[in-house]
């Protein structure tokens, strides 16, 4: 759905100045013509568009990226080229020196891709199933809750409150991820909780 | 070799030597200075056809004979720096004989002669006549200045070290002496053909006596007369 | 923000002052080149640096870092004393005609009720006066010596531009050359902007730096019109979504919050936040605070929430103290209280203040967990890597697990930006490895802890039992089974008052905006203020028409913007007592006589009369705050208090250490450099590059080929005195730890004199460590105070101490 | 605000320009006729440049270049210079103006300027490594390329670099690549402040004229527009707003042309150079056809051996 708007964009609006450039007019004559010897072919050409927002700063600027493989068809899909989305209010297609690089950030090498423990005095990650950890996890929070959590406080007052083990919550992820998270912390009387409003 | 011009030791080199016989033989280059002469030759060839291959469009075609422009550009400093030594060799050998002589004055006065070949009319002279000295010198002066402004140019080793006005410069240069010295080889190498009996001197080594009778007179009596100056002949 | 990126474009002037927009923010900053572009307008940099901001600025002041209040309150100064006020706003949108109890004083730097063992203000007298009437006593004519506008005068008299110049160090012709230009704004055809982020907030006074400006803002009457505002940049994105959603200690989302334990019950809670009005006919829209409580209660725990149980209010935790920020959690880590710790993204051992004491915690846990899609220093804090991470690993017993999570490019759902607009992104890649999204691994937490608790028992379990978990796939909700949740829905039918026949809601429907929430059960809604963001017509934030009507920047149908699609807060302050717009050629919205129109959605109901609602509904007043009440723990008027490290002694109350009332751990006391302390004696900040984004980007090849090395900014004169070349090794060092870092050495920064004293600025750019691309490197918060914001505990980057010396680099050590 | 070029086609596109659109083509010409297109350029506001460097990340991830991770120098310049891997780099510039005392940090984005009159094009030796499209975009053909570096000789704003790895010319294309579908470069897609705005000469002209305008009402009233004649202008322009000392910008030339010495040598040199060696050999030819072979005669050898009699070796 968030493919339909037409690319008229900021055509029709245009600002102070001149009236939009005449680029698509330059130049095209011969459409059967060929790439020049040093023009390399347009490498967007039969990519995936899907738009998408800015992962850094809060200006949250519209982006598209351009995949081989479709994820709406069910395919696996690799991400080739990031750009900034001309038809964004805020942006205008533009991005910073971090937008524009957000295809070296995704693919960056030191993306993290299989769960990894650090066992106690350790000096190096081992690989860990999902389950295992998922379930050390747990154990690990059920047990310090059952611990440590307070009922009522010395007044005899219901309080009902978890501060032995807390959470920092994610400033990158998306409200809907933000809900899950308070549901499932704040369902344990977790206080500790606290996200990256401040730095 | 302390005695005055008239009857001092002439410019007699190692391995000179003069044979007898009908027809008389001259040795004029041992092995080792053919051996030299013709690296360097070969060089300066190389040198010319990748160098104008870069210099004119026209003849850019010229570096096909190099396996393309990469490797004419990648090849021909390398084969400059082979110049560069062999000639130094060539240098060593024959510097002293290509010292100015007060005849090679009156050979130069009388270059009409020269050109039209009355041989006559000129004065006796030694190994070299004015005009191989002229370019003897004239190399080794060509050489040391395309060696210099090449490596100024030689980007793949010394880029960081001249500013690119200095790098204009010294291609300017560059190219104006590989011009000229271009020319110097063309006099030199016809030289050797119009004056026939020379390119065995570089060949087998040797001249008729006949040929070092015409052209070097000086030269050959003082073979006949056996006063070989700075030891160690071939014979 | 109060506006938005696209509507700075409206402004005359902008103000750039405890942010670097040009810097951090790229591409909302275009929008101010635009306005110079096409209106002519001119902007003002005040920063410690010359910045990027700056480099295209109309105007750059000078400021030593930690005294922007001081400024502020001699621009509010030279704005009353020259009559410089846009006095039809102030009269009618402001509380300056409000009259203050008796008993209410202030002295050197101190207000009443100060108690100096808790460090905290007994607050009582900062009120109103209430009139037999029971509203706020108000004096038309501002003259009343207690009221608001008179003890404003009083306060600030004291700021004027030489007092600035002692303080700030800015001299006196560059601060009234910038009190002149911000002056001119206060015409109600002129208006000016506001931009600002970190550089105010991360001060022990951070709220009050804000809080200062707001108060300028209203004296210039530039609150709830085109072009002006209040405009906190903000910093990650989503973290305004974040705050929206209530992830903090002591929040619930759309900005209620926690019960304390002097609020044992529901009734308790809610009577301390009746907000009835304090002026006849108001808004004060918090009255709603039940419904909207009510339904975010049912949206927890769904059936299980009911009458009888006060919608499972005690199922929610209380606080025994204001807040468990995160300085508080590693307090509390550092002293052994802590067993585990998650970290859901972010890099605290990074982002937190004293490196040292935050390893000291990690090392106490049981337990770390670390989910990000990126390596982080946090996940190898027990990793040895010599100068840069010198910890003896084998001593350290803490389990870390480090799980990958997708990112952005590879999940789906919304992101609300610095202007409240909540945008729709969908996922273009697939997630590599094992990676999972965070809303999987929240569930799968959540799944596993309910099923330990239905077999094993154990501690109340009654809240995760009971959790409200409607989701197709329980391991796997989808964003937008989540958001239509924080939309809120109708739980039963609620039948038409006026004929029972009908239905006025039914159930199972998304409710079509927070006027629809009830207190009764009837309606659930995670997120009041997200209300209207994915009704029965579907999903508003993914909306893409980028039509905007006459150019006014709205873009109404751009995706959403809370609350109720509403795009500039307090519009209804655009226009005058009687509705007609300030600046008819930035009119916003105008009262034709029956209703409100206009550009965008009314805050007040657009049928009420205008002289009848003010403009501020959230406040119980109606109208903007210049007097605080008690709503800030430091004082209902912002007063200038030097940082905790301060290298002169604060001038106008010399007894008063940093912000009296900031929490301070006793051990970190004793861990600060003292006032002008001549061990530590350059005033050194901390601050973004454009280049970079926090310790993301030293994972991105390309961002580390941009700015490659850990370095610092100091002046040319400093170098000098030092010895230090450009492009050399410097060591620096702070009370709590040492760096060593490459030497910028730059004209754009320059010793100030403050109070007749040489001050030396010391610029450190905080984005190096040792995991990444870029050059391993040291991260600022080695130096920097274990101190946060008296209100907010936002820590105090921006000011601190420290010495400095040329050196051979980490190598020679 | 100059209204952003739509987002990027996806479906197979004809390029605007090909090989049949080339004005010039180094050391050889280009099949007549060469007809002109609309001239395309690249406007530089270096007034709104805020230095922010996403020129130069954009640039990277759209040609796929690997700058090395290098150190910090003492500067903002990262990397510290021009590289084959980094086609375009902000310039920092501290500079005290004298008139108010104030300090301007003055940023350019250098670059390849895409002279009309190329210098890079002048002085390249090889057929076809360097070519002029028909709007203007100076493009270099890298299987053609013979790595000599006389286009860095040539270029009269140091521009092109020399890849130690593959030994071939590397600078800006101008995204050739992109602007054949209708694009702007890369660079100007990314520009958060339009400093960098793309389209047909003309408009830039016009573009330009607006913001300096601007600059001049805020007391810049040496503002101008940077389209250096010397070099018969350039499809890169730069908005300064000291336009009377263009140096002040980390060097900018203040009057760039091809240097005198590269005209004399890619010019008359090269033809007088062939001239002098062809009357060389032709004058030997000459001379031997007059003069005939220089022979020993049979006297000679007699006279030799004369010369020689009853004497041993």
């Amino acid at each position: 759905m968030n493919m339909e708007l037409s690319r008229r964009a900021f055509l029709l609006t245009a600002g102070a100045g001149v009236a939009g450039t005449a680029l698509g007019a330059f130049g095209f004559g011969d459409v059967e013509a060929a790439y020049a010897a040093a023009i390399r072919p347009f490498k967007l050409v039969n990519t995936t568009e899907t738009r998408n927002t800015c992962t850094y700063c809060s200006v949250a600027c519209g982006i598209i990226l351009y995949s081989k493989g479709d994820l709406r068809k069910g395919e696996t899909a690799e991400i080739t080229y990031i750009e900034g989305d001309s038809d964004h209010p805020t942006n205008r297609g533009t991005l910073c020196p971090k937008g524009a690089a957000l295809l070296s950030i995704v693919k960056s090498k030191t993306r993290l891709t299989y769960p990894m423990v650090r066992r106690p005095g350790s000096d190096r990650f081992e690989r860990i199933s999902w389950d295992e950890a998922l379930d050390k996890i747990v154990r690990v929070l059920k047990d310090d809750r059952d611990k440590n959590f307070i009922a009522l406080n010395e007044a005899g007052v219901t309080v009902n409150r978890w501060v032995t083990s807390g959470i920092l919550a994610a400033s990158a992820t998306t409200n809907e991820t933000a809900f899950a998270t308070y549901k499932v912390m704040r369902s344990t009387g977790m206080l500790a909780f606290d996200n990256q409003a401040r730095v | 070799m302390t005695s005055d011009d008239g009857d001092r030791p002439y410019d007699v080199q190692p391995g000179d030597d003069v044979h007898p016989g009908k027809p008389v033989t001259v040795d004029r280059y041992t092995v080792g200075a053919r051996i030299n002469h013709w690296i360097t030759a070969v060089s300066l060839v190389l040198l010319a056809l990748s160098g104008l291959s870069m210099f004119h469009p026209s003849l850019f075609f010229l570096t096909v004979l190099f396996g393309g422009g990469q490797w004419t550009r990648a090849i021909h400093p390398w084969i400059g720096v082979v110049l560069f030594f062999s000639f130094a060799g060539l240098f060593i050998r024959f510097w002293k004989a290509n010292l100015w002589r007060s005849e090679d004055n009156t050979w130069l006065r009388r270059i009409r002669d020269v050109l039209a070949g009355d041989e006559e009319k000129l004065p006796e002279l030694g190994k070299y006549n004015a005009g191989q000295k002229f370019v003897f010198w004239g190399m080794s002066a060509l050489i040391i200045i395309l060696i210099g402004s090449g490596i100024v140019v030689w980007d793949e080793y010394f880029y960081p070290f001249t500013s690119i006005e200095q790098k204009r410069i010294a291609i300017l240069v560059h190219a104006a002496a590989a011009v000229v010295i271009i020319c110097v080889w063309i006099v030199h190498v016809y030289a050797a053909i119009w004056v026939r009996g020379t390119i065995g001197a570089m060949t087998k080594g040797r001249v008729t006596g006949g040929w070092a009778w015409r052209h070097h007179r000086k030269w050959l009596r003082e073979l006949v007369g056996k006063r070989v100056v700075g030891k160690t002949s071939a014979s | 923000m109060t506006n938005s990126w696209t509507d700075i474009r409206n402004t005359d002037l902008v103000v750039i002052m405890g942010g670097n927009a040009a810097e951090a923010h790229p591409c909302g900053f275009k929008w101010v080149t635009e306005a110079k572009a096409n209106r002519g307008a001119k902007l003002i940099v005040v920063d410690p640096r010359f910045n990027r901001s700056a480099s295209v600025a109309d105007f750059y002041a000078p400021i030593r870092q930690g005294t922007d209040i001081a400024f502020l309150l001699g621009l509010i100064n030279y704005c009353m004393l020259n009559d410089k006020v846009q006095w039809d706003y102030v009269k009618t949108f402001t509380n300056a005609s409000f009259l203050v109890k008796e008993g209410f004083t202030y002295r050197d730097g101190l207000f009443t009720g100060y108690d100096e063992q808790k460090r905290d203000y007994d607050r009582a007298t900062w009120e109103y006066e209430i009139g037999p009437d029971g509203y706020a006593a108000v004096d038309e004519t501002l003259q009343h010596p207690r009221s608001v506008w008179t003890l404003l005068k009083q306060h600030v008299a004291m700021y004027t531009p030489e007092l600035v110049e002692r303080i700030c160090g800015t001299p006196r012709d560059k601060f009234l050359a910038v009190a002149q230009m911000v002056s001119e704004c206060s015409s109600p055809t002129k208006t000016m902007t506001s931009m600002y982020a970190l550089g105010w907030t991360q001060h022990s006074k951070g709220s009050q730096n804000i809080r200062t400006m707001a108060m300028l803002q209203l004296i210039l009457g530039n609150i709830g019109v085109r072009g002006g505002g209040m405009n906190a940049l903000r910093g990650h994105s989503n973290i305004q979504g974040l705050t929206d959603v209530g992830l903090l200690s002591n929040s619930l989302p759309g900005y209620m919050n926690l019960a304390t334990d002097r609020e044992p019950d529901l009734a308790a809670y809610m009577s301390t936040r009746g907000f009835r009005p304090l002026r006849p006919n108001q808004t004060s829209y918090w009255q709603n605070y039940r419904k909207f409580l009510v339904s975010f209660l049912k949206s927890m725990w769904g059936p299980a929430a009911t009458a009888q149980n006060d919608f499972g209010f005690d199922w929610l935790p209380k606080l025994d103290v204001p807040n468990y920020d995160i300085l508080r959690a590693f307090e509390l880590m550092k002293q052994g209280k802590m067993t585990a710790y998650l970290c859901q993204g972010f890099n605290p051992l990074q982002a937190f203040p004293n490196k040292a004491k935050l390893v000291e915690g990690l090392s106490k846990l049981k337990l770390l967990v670390v989910m990000d899609p990126l390596e982080t220093e946090t996940a190898r804090f027990w990793e040895n890597h010599g100068i840069y991470n010198d910890v003896d690993t084998a001593a350290i017993q803490t389990e870390v697990i480090q799980l990958p999570t997708t990112c952005f490019a590879e999940d789906e759902g919304a992101l609300v930006n610095s202007g409240r607009w909540l945008q729709w992104h969908w996922p273009g890649g697939t997630p590599p490895g094992e990676a999972q999204p965070d809303t999987w691994i929240m569930a799968q937490i959540h799944l596993r802890l309910k099923a330990l608790y239905r077999t094993e028992g154990g501690a109340f379990p009654d809240p995760i039992l009971n959790l409200h978990w409607p989701y197709k796939d329980p391991g796997l909700p989808t964003p937008e089974e989540l958001t239509k949740e924080m939309n809120g829905y109708i739980v039963a039918d609620v039948p038409d008052p006026a004929d029972p026949a009908k239905k006025l809601l039914e159930a199972g429907k998304q409710v079509a905006n927070f006027g629809q929430l009830r207190d009764d059960g009837s309606t659930a809604c995670g997120c009041w203020i997200f209300a209207g963001s994915f009704t029965e017509a579907g999903n508003m934030m993914a909306r893409r028409d980028n039509a905007d009507p006459d150019d006014t920047g709205a873009y109404p149908n751009w995706s959403f913007s809370w609350p109720a699609n509403r795009r500039i807060l307090y519009n209804r302050a655009s226009a005058d007592i009687n509705g007609k717009p300030w600046d008819p050629s930035r009119k916003l919205l105008e009262w034709d006589g029956q209703r409100w129109t206009g550009y965008d959605v009314p805050d007040i109901a657009p049928n009420a009369k205008p002289r009848d609602v003010g403009p501020f509904i959230m406040n119980a007043e109606g109208v903007g705050r210049l007097f605080a009440r008690g709503m800030m723990r430091d004082g209902p008027f912002p007063v200038h208090y030097e940082p905790f490290e301060s290298p002169v002694a604060n001038v106008i109350a010399p007894k008063v250490r940093g912000n009296p009332v900031a929490r301070v751990f006793a051990d970190d006391f004793a861990q600060f450099a003292d006032v002008a302390s001549p061990e530590f004696p350059y005033a050194a900040t901390s601050y973004r590059l454009t280049e970079h984004f926090h310790y993301w980007t030293k994972n991105n090849h390309v961002n580390a080929v941009l700015q490659p090395e850990f370095f610092v900014e100091i002046s040319e004169e400093l170098a000098k005195e030092k010895g230090v070349a450009k492009g050399g090794w410097v060591r620096v060092w702070s009370k709590r730890g040492s760096v060593f870092a490459k030497a910028v050495v730059t004209k754009r920064i320059k010793p100030m004199i403050c109070d007749g004293k040489t001050i030396h600025i010391v610029g450190i750019p905080i984005h190096w460590g040792f995991v990444g691309a870029a050059k391993k490197g040291f991260p600022a918060n080695v130096l920097t105070p274990f101190v946060g914001d008296a209100n907010i505990e936002t820590p105090e980057f921006k000011a601190f101490l420290v010495n400095l010396e040329a050196s051979t680099g980490p190598a020679s050590v | 605000m100059f209204p952003p070029i739509p987002n990027p086609p996806v479906a197979p596109t004809s390029p605007g320009f090909s090989d049949k659109d080339l004005i010039r083509r180094s050391a050889s010409s280009v099949p007549a006729p060469a007809t002109r297109q609309t001239e395309v350029a690249k406007l530089i506001d270096v007034s709104k440049c805020i230095g922010c460097k996403a020129c130069q990340a954009a640039c990277i991830e759209w040609n796929d270049t690997h700058q090395a991770i290098g150190v910090n120098v003492g500067v903002y310049d990262n990397p510290a210079d021009l590289t084959p891997e980094m086609f375009t780099l902000m310039r920092f510039s501290e500079w005290e103006n004298p008139q108010t005392n104030n300090l301007e940090w003055l940023i350019r984005k250098d670059g390849c300027m895409h002279c009309e009159d190329p210098g890079c094009l002048k002085a390249c030796p090889a057929p076809g490594a360097i070519v002029q499209y028909a709007n203007g975009i100076v493009d270099f053909v890298h299987d053609n390329c013979i790595g000599c570096g006389y286009c860095v000789k040539g270029c009269p704003f140091d521009i092109p670099r020399i890849s130690k790895v593959d030994h071939k010319a590397y600078k800006c294309t101008l995204c050739s690549d992109r602007v054949a579908v209708g694009q702007g470069p890369a660079c100007q897609k990314a520009c958060p402040t339009q400093a960098i705005v793309f389209g047909t000469k003309d408009e830039m002209k016009e573009w330009a004229d607006f913001r300096i305008k601007d600059l001049k009402s805020r007391g810049f009233e040496n503002a101008g527009l940077y389209d250096p004649p010397g070099v018969g202008g350039t499809h890169v322009m730069y908005v300064l707003h000291h336009a009377d000392k263009p140096e002040i910008y980390a060097n900018l030339p203040r009057n760039p042309t091809i240097s005198p010495l590269v005209e004399l040598w890619k010019g008359v040199g090269k033809y007088v150079g062939l001239g002098v060696m062809g009357l060389a050999a032709a004058a030997a030819v000459v001379h031997h056809l007059v003069a005939g072979a220089n022979r020993v005669s049979p006297e000679d050898e007699a006279n030799a051996e004369k010369l020689t009699e009853g004497r041993h070796s």
